[in-house]
């Protein structure tokens, strides 16, 4: 839309550099001296990698609300799940390097497991962990989109029951008798394909990997929304009945965009265990899934660049003012929120484009901005003398 | 005739505890019950105890009774003279009157007596033992069940006596039992055989665990067939007791889902607002009690904390419709036409307001005490009705009432309605459609208001109280079918009733909840609009 | 090209270095060190974790105004987790990464304490755990102050068993601490002698029968315990019974209120809670609770001085106090307050005893077994073992809000690995 | 020829590119459509009146699948019966369909809108990796000439006036080349010139399309209408040409009659 009439060399020579800047650039400024000005210590290398997984999340919800109008509140779900398969793996990699010196998890042990229950088995497997945080989302979302999408439930509906089933999929892994750690979940891994998972070294790796999905995600996605299949997928958003009367299945088409973002979602969690050594139920809660959608509101929805900003800069807010203000950064989160809702629709993204708008329209571009605010400026003070 | 069963009782006990007693058992002189009463109060150790025990032969039964209790209450306090001399006394109609001469207290006030469990395990038993006698059925009933639960042969005789003139059927009931359970630690099995057998006939649940240990008992096989029986007609009967105790559990569970969804009922079923912070407008509710109740309690002492609570609810209504015009002026009235992103909004506003609670109220749960007229239960059969969940049963159905004569029978429901159905119809014909939203959003508000004043009786009150509703609200409306009280109302219920008996059922709290989340969800393939759906072929976009 | 590179890159090294002197340098003039303070300030743990940030800076005041530690005054750096564990990892990250601080005081519930403990045993960090918690963990980087199972769970029982009870009832929060305490409190009753259809609550085996999880647990945030309570009355039934509460905190009020409302009372089937401390009592209408039993390590009601002068001085300090939503009246100390009190004071002892704020010195004197503090609730030692040598106290719920204490076990060492230790007779 | 037929008489040949008989619709209690028999033939343009109410959108909803009949059945094109079929497998049928108030796609350009609906392949798959031929485009640009719209091709169709969205949805149904088109209302909210032009536009697609035309405008209708049916509460009052109707009694009653005292 807005964006197609920027000229595209210098969106894609800005998305170039974007990509080096974050892919090898910043990668290598973290392999420098710690001394150097121009260091990137470990940790905000890590802190990076774990925004960039939330922003593949954030994709994934985008590309249902921005793109197909439907608002899945269970987007965190699909991200857990991810995180879980994935994070079995490394649960078993620890072996006895864990707390209890046992081949099984250490909260088996506490809870007097003696074997490993049947669906942990395969999870010893590094292809068939990274798989299956492909096709449990997947499978998850084929179920329920199913159900749903047959049942006609769209909208409002639509959003409250995935909201129930992330609830209830949340209460069902908080359960200790669920043998997936309760309300603990994973940490303290030690191992991810035989190397140290801390080391800074892994880290760095994990995070170049990390901002490669996501450049591949966000190109994966500006050629499917740029697809025939795209187009079908923004007209079930602005008139389903239409395309339905058009004879398309919409029901195919949304349960294929509804899979395929719980399998973007997926991935997001996959890599976002590693980076920050924990997975557990509290992060699939009802309001996780909340905070994804407000994200992409405030990135701007119906774009692939918002969800990115979106996500970054709500996260690295939130990292800024739970240290800076602890006691106050709530209000300003929520208050953020808000005004984002009511002033910009369309989100940090719609108000660049409207700014880059407004001063393209004017007369001289840039400078003719910077001549009528110097000349009120000067207007003003002539007045007050 | 009270006396002579007064007498006669203290005869009995007398004779009983003669040989344990010695020689201080035979002097019962007359009014020395508040002397005795004194030194038990004020010596120590395992001498208090026996001297508690000892008291069984006081005078005046009526007096020891009472003191006693006080004192099980840390209600005794102790004052002391010019000579160091110690003086118990007790407070009557808030004046101090001194145990050992029931004069009133002319020196200055002290601190109350400090109980432990083992003493007032003392007091209790000289009570049971007085309270046999007592003028009350439910005493005697209590004493009794105490009592028997000990199983000492040396009750027996006490017990059939009391039998023969019981009037009362419950106590009467209760002597049986007693009698049967403490004859089943009788040395011959033929006795305890026949108590078994009596037992079964009661259907005695005290007795269950030695039904079972009987019944586990082959070494006898008359005894252990007589166990059996009696252990399956207990079960069965336990197991009717518990269906019915389920469903008043499903029914009241329900009124509190009921009466937290109605204002969702309203805001989200009739106007198509998502309001996420919903949640936080019940805790507006439940901590305007919580002032109410500072306020009432500090004005009037502790007599106003049998009525803050009435006072509270139209308090909880109003302060919680405030806050929702509030958010509909400022927030709402802007996303009318944008209900997934008021969805958004509202939750922001969520975030602020339980931050809000933090600064006001500090981040800990504000302790609520319950009118004395909501504490308690009564019991049919085995069956017992808390007054708390009865009265939420009652008030979720006067709500709806006065909900439903509000939305038909008044010219401002009709108003509501109009603007719910066609907002620009309304406006059309000359309603002030702003106003109407208004109101109706404060009405339904005011409502979650409501619900955290009868939550604030159920459970803790704290910032984070309405996030653990607002699921199972949305849920209670969609179920209903979105814009149809009486279909809240039944979704209300059922989802109540269903969550209770899985829950007895598994024995599980969250399997069965994760049960019925996910019936929901199926239950709505089926019914996309939920129970009772909003009429027509409103299905364009 | 390469050499160009190299040629940066020496540069860069060189840049960095000067300015690693400098900033050493500028760290030797100032005369403060940064401690960490991580608790939830927001999201649902901010009920029971304000206190200790509070109690923490408390504390620190007071070392401050008393000259510091080896003559530096100490900065704490105040960091909010808001209930978000991942949060916390990152946030453990940034106190030890970025703002280098030489301990860090924090976490409530288990689950913040195992996102933070690869943190702490990366970057080589010290961590004061001050909750009571279920063992199972012994980590080189983690000191507990807190209650271990056996200065909490097996003292009560004990109690329980010398004051007749015959059955118990195990319920508790669907979490790590409930399910590992009930399991070594299943162990620890057969060990008595008391026969398993005596344990209520429900038992759960694996496929080979062995028992995987003991008693009966709800979610956290429930708040419905009808169920419970009519399962609790019947189990109670036949007398002598009493119930081993490890409900999680403000559930605790739902569970009582309902407990005291079906009729039930301390003196038919008590309860002995371990999560439930004066600062949570504080929610509870107090009169319905008379009588239940708690246990704990400190109790607000312990007649010392040094207790009465750390209560006055808290609520002095508190008075005085600017920082921005702090809740000045009607304050209660429980023991979870007064263990991250100790942990303070016990860090302090150790830096002094090391001569230096380096971790691993510091460790060694904590672990050197030497290093105690005489705190509100009498005398505390660290032992080799990361935990403390401490006393236990038995208490009874009065109509005030306050425990009275019943019984005392004195100095009892903190034991982390307790699960297979008790043996059925 | 027999001109004015009672509701409910089948005529005696079969071949119909469309067939309701008996169907009803009720909807929570109210009856929208009572045992209706409606019969028409390939080729034809037929018009259907009726008031508020009769149950015009409700017959067209039960045509396109969008409800399914109480009772009673639908047959398309001789013998196939639309009640088991879904929306979209109606529509790959050949049945198309213009909504009362536009319906277009308002964030894509008029040329995607056209894309979208031409005929060809609707699965996902080919949605992917299909191609856009030479002929696709040749038949846009040609069907963009018929309903004058060519110079807007590249706007969004959001922005497009009312009269030129309804031409556009109307061009969609060409471009999805259906047998039957139902075109519900097409001239409401139009001026009168692009009232008659849209009547020109529907006039000349008769004979090459089946079309049903629903519609309240009288002087529309007299521009159009062949074969006019009067629906009125959920049956079929009469059928004819439209001053056969219009002087039919019991029509002038119930819905001229009322028109008349306005």
């Amino acid at each position: 839309m807005t964006q197609s009439k920027l000229p595209l060399s210098s969106e894609h020579i800005a998305i170039i550099v974007i990509a080096f800047l974050g892919i090898v650039v910043a990668p290598y400024l973290n392999t420098l001296p710690p001394t150097s000005w121009l260091y990137i210590s470990d940790f905000t290398l890590n802190l990076w990698g774990k925004y960039l997984t939330l922003a593949i999340l954030a994709i994934s919800v985008d590309l249902l609300w921005g793109y197909t109008g439907l608002l899945s509140l269970g987007q965190s779900l699909f991200f857990i799940l991810g995180g879980y398969a994935f994070g079995m793996y490394l649960m078993l990699q620890i072996g006895v390097l864990g707390q209890s010196k046992s081949e099984l998890p250490d909260f088996m042990v506490f809870l007097g497991y003696t074997q490993l229950p049947w669906f942990w088995r395969a999870s010893h497997s590094f292809w068939f962990s990274v798989l299956a945080a492909l096709w449990v989302p997947a499978l998850v979302a084929l179920v329920f989109g199913y159900l749903a999408f047959r049942s006609r439930i769209k909208g409002v509906y639509f959003s409250i029951l995935t909201q129930a089933l992330t609830y209830a999929a949340c209460l069902m892994f908080f359960r200790n008798d669920t043998a997936m750690g309760g309300n603990n979940g994973f940490t303290d891994f030690k191992l991810i394909l035989g190397y140290d998972i801390r080391a800074p070294e892994t880290q760095r790796a994990l995070y170049i990997i990390t901002a490669t999905t996501l450049l591949l995600i966000y190109l994966g996605c500006r050629w499917l929304t740029s697809t025939k299949f795209g187009k079908v997928q923004q007209a079930i958003r602005d008139s389903e009945n239409r395309v339905l009367f058009s004879g398309y299945s919409t029901v195919s088409y949304k349960l294929f965009i509804f899979v395929l973002s719980s399998m973007i979602a997926g991935i997001g969690g996959m890599l976002y265990v590693p980076q920050v050594g924990i997975i557990n139920p509290s992060d699939m809660a009802p309001d996780k899934s909340l905070e994804a959608v407000v994200w992409v509101a405030v990135g701007g929805r119906g774009t692939l660049v918002g969800p990115i900003v979106g996500a970054v800069s709500v996260n690295a807010l939130r990292s800024y003012s739970t240290t800076a203000f602890p006691e106050y950064w709530l209000f300003l989160q929520g208050l953020v929120f808000i005004l984002v809702v009511l002033f910009l629709p369309k989100g940090l993204v719609g108000l660049w484009t409207s700014i880059v708008e407004y001063i393209s329209k004017q007369e001289g571009g840039l400078r003719g901005v910077w001549a009528s605010v110097m000349e009120s400026l000067m207007k003003r003070k002539g007045a007050t003398k | 005739m009270k006396l002579l069963y007064h007498n006669i009782t203290r005869l009995l006990l007398l004779f009983l505890l003669a040989g344990t007693l010695g020689l201080h058992a035979q002097t019962p002189s007359g009014g020395n019950t508040r002397q005795l009463i004194t030194e038990a109060i004020l010596s120590s150790g395992d001498e208090q105890k026996k001297k508690i025990s000892e008291l069984i032969n006081a005078d005046d039964v009526a007096l020891t009774s009472t003191i006693l209790t006080k004192w099980r209450k840390s209600e005794v306090y102790i004052a002391t003279d010019a000579g160091d001399k110690k003086v118990p006394y007790t407070l009557e109609e808030d004046k101090p009157i001194r145990i050992d001469n029931g004069q009133p207290l002319t020196l200055p006030q002290g601190s109350a007596v400090e109980t432990d469990g083992a003493l007032r395990k003392a007091i209790a038993s000289t009570l049971n033992l007085l309270g046999i006698a007592d003028p009350d059925p439910k005493v005697r009933q209590g004493a009794v069940a105490k009592l028997g639960g000990q199983q000492k042969a040396e009750y027996v005789p006490l017990f059939k006596a009391r039998l023969e003139k019981e009037t009362n059927a419950q106590v009467k009931y209760t002597l049986k039992e007693a009698i049967a359970i403490t004859e089943l630690a009788d040395a011959s099995p033929e006795i305890q055989t026949e108590a078994l057998k009596t037992l079964g006939s009661l259907y005695s649940k005290r007795s269950g665990d030695l039904l079972k240990k009987f019944a586990g008992d082959p070494s006898v096989p008359e005894r252990q067939a007589a166990a059996k029986s009696s252990l399956v007609k207990l079960e069965n009967y336990l197991s009717f007791c518990e269906t019915i105790e389920t469903m008043f559990r499903g029914v009241n569970y329900g009124s509190v889902l009921l009466i937290s969804a109605l204002g969702l009922a309203i805001t989200f079923g009739l106007m198509g607002v998502i309001n996420m912070a919903h949640g936080e407008l019940i805790v507006v509710g439940a901590y305007s009690v919580y002032v109410m109740e500072g306020w009432f309690t500090r004005a009037f002492g502790d007599a106003g904390l049998q009525w803050y609570f009435i006072a509270a609810i139209p308090f909880a209504f109003v302060n919680a419709a405030l806050v929702g015009l509030l958010l509909e002026r400022s927030v709402i009235r802007f996303l009318y036409n944008r209900p997934l992103e008021s969805l958004l909004a509202t939750w922001g506003v969520s975030l602020v307001l339980q931050q809000s609670f933090r600064y006001i109220f500090g981040p800990n749960n504000v302790p609520i005490n319950s009118p004395s007229w909501l504490i308690g239960n009564f019991t049919i059969l085995d069956i017992s009705f808390a007054y708390n969940r009865i009265f939420v049963v009652c008030f979720a159905a006067l709500i709806i009432l006065l909900t439903w004569l509000l939305l038909t029978k008044t010219p401002l429901g009709l108003l509501i309605r109009a603007v719910m159905q066609n907002r620009e119809m309304a406006s059309c014909v000359g309603v002030r459609t702003a106003q109407v939203n208004m109101l109706t959003f404060a009405f339904g508000s005011g409502l979650a208001g409501l619900a955290g004043a009868f939550l604030a009786q159920l459970g803790n009150v704290g910032p984070n109280l309405g996030q653990a509703y607002i699921i199972d609200c949305f849920m209670t409306v969609v179920v209903g079918g979105v814009g149809n009280i009486i279909g809240t109302v039944c979704s209300a219920i059922s989802i109540g009733v269903a969550t209770q008996t899985l829950e007895q059922v598994l024995q599980n709290s969250v399997l069965g909840k994760i049960t019925v989340l996910i019936t929901i969800i199926l239950f709505l393939q089926i019914r996309p609009g939920g129970l009772f759906p909003t009429k027509g072929r409103g299905l364009e976009d | 090209m390469k050499k160009i590179i190299n040629f940066l890159k020496a540069g860069l090294m060189i840049l960095g270095l000067a300015a690693t002197i400098h900033v050493a340098h500028a760290q030797e003039d100032k005369d403060t060190v940064k401690v960490g303070i991580l608790h939830s300030l927001s999201g649902t743990m901010a009920i029971s974790e304000t206190s200790l940030r509070d109690v923490d800076l408390f504390a620190i005041d007071e070392i401050n105004k008393a000259g510091g530690v080896l003559g530096k005054k100490i900065v704490p750096v105040v960091v909010d987790g808001a209930s978000d564990w991942p949060l916390f990892a990152e946030k453990a990250k940034q106190l030890l990464e970025q703002d280098k601080v030489a301990a860090v005081f924090g976490c409530w519930t288990s689950v913040s304490r195992k996102s933070v403990l690869p943190v702490f045993e990366k970057n080589n960090g010290l961590l004061f755990y001050s909750v009571q918690y279920e063992g199972e963990e012994l980590s080189k980087n983690i000191f507990y102050t807190a209650e271990a199972v056996n200065q909490q769970a097996t003292p009560a029982v004990d109690y329980m068993l010398e004051q007749g009870k015959k059955k118990f009832y195990l319920l508790g929060s669907d979490y790590v601490y409930p399910q590992t305490t009930n399991l070594v409190l299943l162990e620890y009753l057969l060990s008595k002698g008391v026969p398993i259809e005596n344990i209520g609550g429900g038992l759960r085996k694996d496929e080979s029968g062995k028992v995987i999880s003991a008693g009966r647990y709800t979610p956290f945030g429930h708040t419905d315990y009808q169920q419970i309570v009519a399962d609790i009355k019947k189990f109670a039934a036949s007398g002598d019974a009493c119930v081993i509460n490890t409900l999680n905190g403000d559930t605790n009020v739902s569970f009582f209120k309902e407990y005291a409302a079906a009729g039930l009372t301390a003196e038919d089937c008590p309860v002995v809670s371990f999560s439930l401390s004066e600062d949570e009592f504080r929610a509870l209408p107090a009169k319905d609770l008379v009588g239940q039993l708690g246990c704990w390590t400190y109790f607000m009601s312990i007649d010392t001085p040094a207790n009465k002068k750390f209560i006055a001085d808290f609520n002095t300090w508190l008075a005085a106090s600017n920082v921005a939503g702090i809740v000045k009246e009607k304050r209660v100390t429980c023991s979870p307050m007064v263990l991250s009190y100790n942990a303070i004071y016990l860090w302090k002892a150790a830096v002094e005893k090391a001569g230096s704020f380096d971790v691993d010195k510091v460790r060694e004197a904590l672990e050197s077994g030497t290093i105690s503090f005489d705190g509100p609730g009498g005398k505390v030692t660290f032992t080799k073992n990361h935990h403390m040598t401490k006393n236990v106290y038995i208490g009874e719920t009065m109509a005030n809000g306050q425990f009275k204490i019943l019984k005392t076990f004195e100095q009892v060492p903190g034991e982390p690995f307790l699960k297979g230790t008790f043996k059925a007779k | 020829m027999k001109h004015l037929v009672q509701a409910g008489e089948k005529p005696t040949h079969h071949d119909f590119i469309l067939a309701a008989e008996g169907v009803n619709k009720v909807f929570d209690g109210f009856k929208a459509i009572t045992n209706l028999n409606f019969y028409m033939d390939e080729g034809e343009l037929r018009t259907v009146i009726g008031p508020n109410g009769a149950g015009k959108t409700t017959f067209m909803d039960l045509i396109t699948g969008r409800t399914k009949p109480t009772s009673g059945k639908i047959t398309f094109a001789g013998n196939i019966e639309l009640n088991p079929l879904s929306a979209d497998q109606i529509y790959r049928l050949g049945i198309g369909r213009k909504f009362q108030n536009p319906t277009v796609y308002i964030h894509h350009t008029v040329y995607d809108n056209l894309l979208l609906s031409l005929k060809g392949s609707r699965s996902v798959f080919s949605t992917l990796f299909g191609k856009v031929t030479s002929t696709d485009k040749d038949r846009i640009y040609s069907i963009l000439e018929t309903i004058g719209l060519t110079e807007c091709v590249h706007m969004l169709a959001g922005t497009l006036a009312h009269g030129k969205k309804q031409w556009l949805e109307i061009g969609m149904l060409l471009a999805q080349d259906a047998r039957l088109l139902l075109v519900d209302e097409p001239a409401a909210g139009l001026s009168d010139e692009e009232t008659a032009k849209t009547g020109e536009l529907l006039l000349s697609l008769a004979g090459k399309h089946s079309l049903i035309v629903i519609e309240h405008d009288m002087v529309f209708v007299r521009q159009i209408a062949k074969k006019v049916t009067v629906l009125h509460q959920g049956s079929i009052l009469c059928e004819g040409t439209v001053d056969e109707v219009q002087n039919n009694e019991r029509v002038r009653e119930v819905y001229l009659g009322r028109k008349a005292a306005h």
